[in-house]
């Protein structure tokens, strides 16, 4: 694709830009942007990459706190859990993806989040996921159901991670939109925690991982577009996990972090190469310049703006260390895994693309972040539901049957179906599998163990959004505490329909309010989290599903509780009112 | 009849299976081997029905049904009579 | 105990092993990467752990079966050496033909990782002396194809040579098709080869060592040989 | 050049898989299946040389060293050109 393409409004369109948002992409650069810059511009600015509608509320949120080590911002986020060890996590969601291909698009979102965790520095020790569904009636249910919980499976079982929780729910809302939201645990040691800001001038910028490929191009912008009715003919290219060449990744990761090679180290995600480079880059107040002429690429002929836009997985950028460079290289090379100085920093402040000794990007590195739209998107809450007084309802069935249909719906049923497909015990670390109230598991040796638990009630969410998202942390944070956990810190995944609709953000603010409150009033802080927007379907949003993930903490994992009674002729005590 | 459905991975679609085959094939010293894609194939024996076209038919709904995911695969179907 | 470990790119059970031989034996064993092509001298067990070999791409273990360590296995095995190999290790030892048959997918297409009972067969072998025979154990399982097969000739060699040493069974020790959770022929869980120095078995006994993590039961068949090459030595 | 590696089951041996789609077609509604196998194909490309047999000789080795198992599986080799 040559640099001279005319930049029309359809094309424009076609990025998902809004013209304004067109006409501050001239006014920042002072002339018409060449396509590949156009694509950037794209990745950069979609409200996945920006968090443009949500950004502005998200600032509510509590995020310190004495053990707190990295909050929001990286990769992931870092808690201290002492011994000089801390803890990393994130959750984050799948969901498009998972639904155009469900063993494809979970598994590499299960992918995607564990490099987020292992970019940290840190050894994932376990997986959790909250997924929701559509009506089981649904005839696509079935199909997606198989498909994603196939997927999670797939991708953690061959990456070697237990996967101890999570839950599962159907409702027809989701019908048409699936959610997948994956969470993955590392520990790391407290004082060897790697960050994505880039330091010094004419430092190498490697690339790392498995080849380039044409996967999910326009994936970031799909993330971020509503689905229309042609969603299944407009297929775009999917994203192909490789759970073997990660496992290589891990290892390689790990050890040439040990080896005290690594200056600053990101994860491509979405929008890969150009996130992740002008990440780095603008975090660490520097320039970038890539040369794509050295990106190991899967395809042959492929352009500056396939490359930058590619959404290959398994993919990771590095700032190393001069002096290692060789020796980093030699561990990739042992581990089979593509390694190419594709860079380097700049003290220009500006991000440079050259391809085939043509420049196709030159762009403000800085601004490419700062300046991307923020919007405080009008809201308005829906009037409440009526509150109905408890004895004003008669009962519809007797109290057995009531219990039987309860204990029989597809909320509340066994999940062992589920989470039978997800290898829970190797590590040799899992205390408490799936089935109790959250998971744990021991760190190390012991004697301390973590607890992890996802929750969220999405109809509570929908009734009264500030409510629900103070009972989402609070059930968090009880599941946690039932265990003998002592509650540390959250990871939130904001699933949402269009923020464009004043009644749907007045669902996500209120979901934000009732979380900070929730966080402040029991010291619960977010240290990392998620937004997936535009979760619509013919107009139709799905329940505000604001997935908590939750991280406690136990001194001695031997002393954590089971919810199975032990014995007959116990007393049973009920607690709290 | 006696059928067979061939499905292979669209082109540009990662086949990291493929690839390791690549890898252990060049280990092995089987040398000149450039690239490996790898797919499936179905043999299927079909009841009754001599007529080519309806045993076609039935293959392709099977394939698109169940046999490839059209997202990431495409196929092909053979009568072998 | 001087264990050898092998480690495949893609393995991911090894640690749980070596922890497990570490615990059980008191002696931390060496890890021993793919691309060599001799053991540490000294190495009286050979343990092939479990994970997804090269992704488990092609088949099973058929890629880790062709490595260079794997000629130094054959030679060591052919000396009369003790070879485990648990899960992903038992597909590669079959893969290498260390051992006969196959593991295939699981009867029900799925993934399956949950605790199992396995009845004992024999207690008089290197790898199951910690056990009694008829014994019941639990321990759990964790993969997609463990479903094993051989021709009629290979079973009824196997079953006649007494070389099934693990079976999938019910609580009490009932060998029944409910209780086979993958379909394997007869329910074999763990099988010997004619020399009886080298075992596969599907189920994991590496992570049931730990009262606190699950149970103990795993830990007699490497109390076991902690003590038969103790004896040995 | 362009080569094709197919690899299938012997007859007798079990395949769970194969039994599996057969089960999912039917209740897929798809009628007529009296039996499915699954095997597998390699599309290989070879570098250089337009040596046909020796094209052959090098992919038979490899299916014998590392494509196909055969305790169970039978392979054919097709050079496409
Ligand atoms: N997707 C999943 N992955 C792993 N475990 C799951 C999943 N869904 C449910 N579980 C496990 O099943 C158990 C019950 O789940 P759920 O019905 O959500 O109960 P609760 O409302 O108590 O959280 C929990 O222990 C949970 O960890």
């Amino acid at each position: 694709m040559p640099n001279t393409v005319k930049i029309t409004p359809e094309l424009v369109a076609e990025h998902g830009l809004k013209p304004d948002e067109y006409e501050r992409i001239l006014k920042l650069i002072g002339r018409e942007p060449t396509l590949t810059e156009l694509g950037i511009f794209s990745a950069m600015w979609n409200e996945h990459c920006s968090y443009k509608s949500s950004k502005v509320h998200l600032r509510g949120l509590p995020t310190k706190a004495p053990w707190v080590i990295q909050g929001p911002g990286e990769n992931a986020g870092v808690i201290d859990i002492g011994d000089g060890l801390a803890c990393v996590f994130k959750m984050e969601s799948h969901n498009h993806p998972s639904y155009i291909e469900p063993y494809q698009g979970a598994a590499t979102g299960v992918g995607g989040i564990l490099r987020d965790v292992f970019t940290m520095g840190a050894r994932p020790i376990a997986c959790l996921n909250a997924l929701s569904f559509g009506a089981p009636s649904h005839p696509k249910t079935r199909h997606l159901v198989s498909g994603v919980v196939a997927g999670i499976g797939g991708y953690g079982n061959s990456f070697g991670v237990p996967t101890v929780g999570g839950s599962v729910r159907f409702h027809s809302r989701y019908d048409g939109n699936c959610l997948v939201n994956a969470m993955a645990v590392g520990i790391a040691r407290a004082d060897q925690i790697f960050y994505a800001a880039a330091s010094g001038v004419g430092m190498p910028i490697v690339y790392l991982g498995s080849k380039t490929g044409r996967d999910g191009i326009h994936g970031a912008t799909m993330a971020s577009a509503e689905f229309g009715a042609d969603a299944e003919e407009k297929r775009p290219t999917v994203q192909v996990g490789d759970p073997f060449s990660e496992k290589l990744l891990l290892e390689a990761c790990l050890e040439i972090m040990a080896k005290g090679c690594v200056i600053a180290i990101q994860d491509m995600g979405a929008a890969g190469l150009t996130s992740s480079a002008t990440e780095m880059g603008a975090k660490g107040d520097l320039g970038v310049t890539l040369d794509l002429d050295k990106v190991p690429c899967r395809e042959e002929g492929m352009t500056a703006y396939e490359m930058m836009l590619s959404e290959s997985q398994e993919r990771m950028l590095m700032v190393l260390k001069p002096e290692k460079e060789q020796e980093a290289e030699a561990i990739f090379r042992k581990w089979g895994l593509d390694f190419a100085v594709v860079g380097e920093t700049t003290p220009t402040k500006r991000f440079v693309v050259k391809h085939q000794g043509e420049v196709m990007a030159d762009l403000p590195i800085i601004e490419l972040g700062t300046e991307a739209p923020e919007y405080k998107r009008p809201f308005v809450s829906l009037a409440k539901l009526e509150e109905i007084e408890a004895d004003t309802v008669q009962a519809p069935v007797d109290t057995i049957e009531a219990l039987e249909k309860l204990i029989a719906s597809p909320d509340l049923c066994s999940k062992r179906w589920v989470w039978e497909q997800y290898d829970h015990v190797i590590g040799g670390n899992t205390v408490q599998r799936p089935g109790g109230d959250a998971a744990v598991v021991r760190v190390e040796d012991g004697p301390k163990g973590l607890a992890f638990s996802t929750d969220v009630t999405p109809r509570y969410c929908e009734a009264d959004p500030f409510e629900g998202g103070k009972q989402a942390v609070a059930e968090c944070w009880r599941n946690l505490t039932a265990v003998g956990a002592k509650p540390l810190a959250i990871t939130d995944n904001l699933n949402f329909g269009n923020p464009e609709k004043p009644e749907i953000m007045g669902q996500f603010v209120g979901c934000v309010r009732g979380i900070a409150e929730a966080c402040k009033a029991l010291d619960f802080p977010v240290v990392s989290g998620n937004v997936s927007l535009y979760n619509e379907t013919h107009g139709r949003a799905i329940l505000p599903t604001p997935s908590i993930g939750g991280v406690g903490l136990l001194e001695d994992f031997t002393k954590s509780a089971t919810l199975a009674f032990k014995c007959e002729g116990e007393a049973i005590l009920l607690i709290g009112e | 009849m006696k059928a067979r459905v061939t499905v292979t991975l669209k082109t540009g679609v990662l086949d990291p299976q493929g690839k390791a085959i690549e890898g252990a094939l060049r280990s092995l010293g089987i040398e000149g081997v450039a690239s490996v894609r790898q797919g499936k194939v179905f043999d299927i024996e079909l009841e009754g029905t001599a007529d080519r076209a309806k045993a076609e038919e039935l293959l392709k709904q099977a394939a698109d049904k169940l046999l490839a995911n059209t997202v990431v695969e495409n196929y092909s179907v053979q009568v072998l009579g | 105990m001087k264990a050898a470990v092998l480690v495949f790119p893609g393995i991911n059970r090894e640690r749980d092993m070596a922890r497990t031989l570490k615990l059980v034996s008191g002696h931390e064993p060496a890890m021993v990467w793919h691309a060599e092509t001799a053991l540490p001298a000294g190495t009286d067990l050979v343990v092939v752990p479990g994970g997804f070999s090269y992704g488990d791409y092609l088949r099973c273990g058929a890629i880790a079966a062709r490595a260079p360590i794997m000629k130094a296995v054959h030679d060591f095995a052919a000396k009369g050496g003790l070879v485990l190999g648990v899960c992903n290790g038992f597909q590669i030892l079959c893969e290498s033909g260390l051992l006969p048959g196959v593991l295939m997918r699981n009867q029900q297409l799925k993934f399956i990782c949950r605790d199992v009972y396995l009845r004992v067969e024999r207690s008089d072998t290197p790898f199951t002396r910690g056990y009694n025979a008829g014994q019941v154990i639990r321990v759990p399982v964790a993969h997609g194809e463990g479903n094993y097969i051989a021709d009629g000739e290979t079973i009824a060699r196997l079953e006649g040579e007494g070389r099934v040493l693990f079976r999938y069974s019910s609580p009490d020790g009932l060998v029944d098709p409910n209780w086979n959770h993958n379909g394997a022929i007869n329910g074999i869980a763990g099988i010997l080869n004619d020399g009886g120095n080298v075992l596969g078995m599907m189920p994991h006994p590496e992570n049931h060592v730990e009262a606190i993590v699950g149970c103990t039961d795993g830990r007699g068949l490497f109390a076991g040989l902690t003590d038969y090459l103790g004896q040995a030595a």
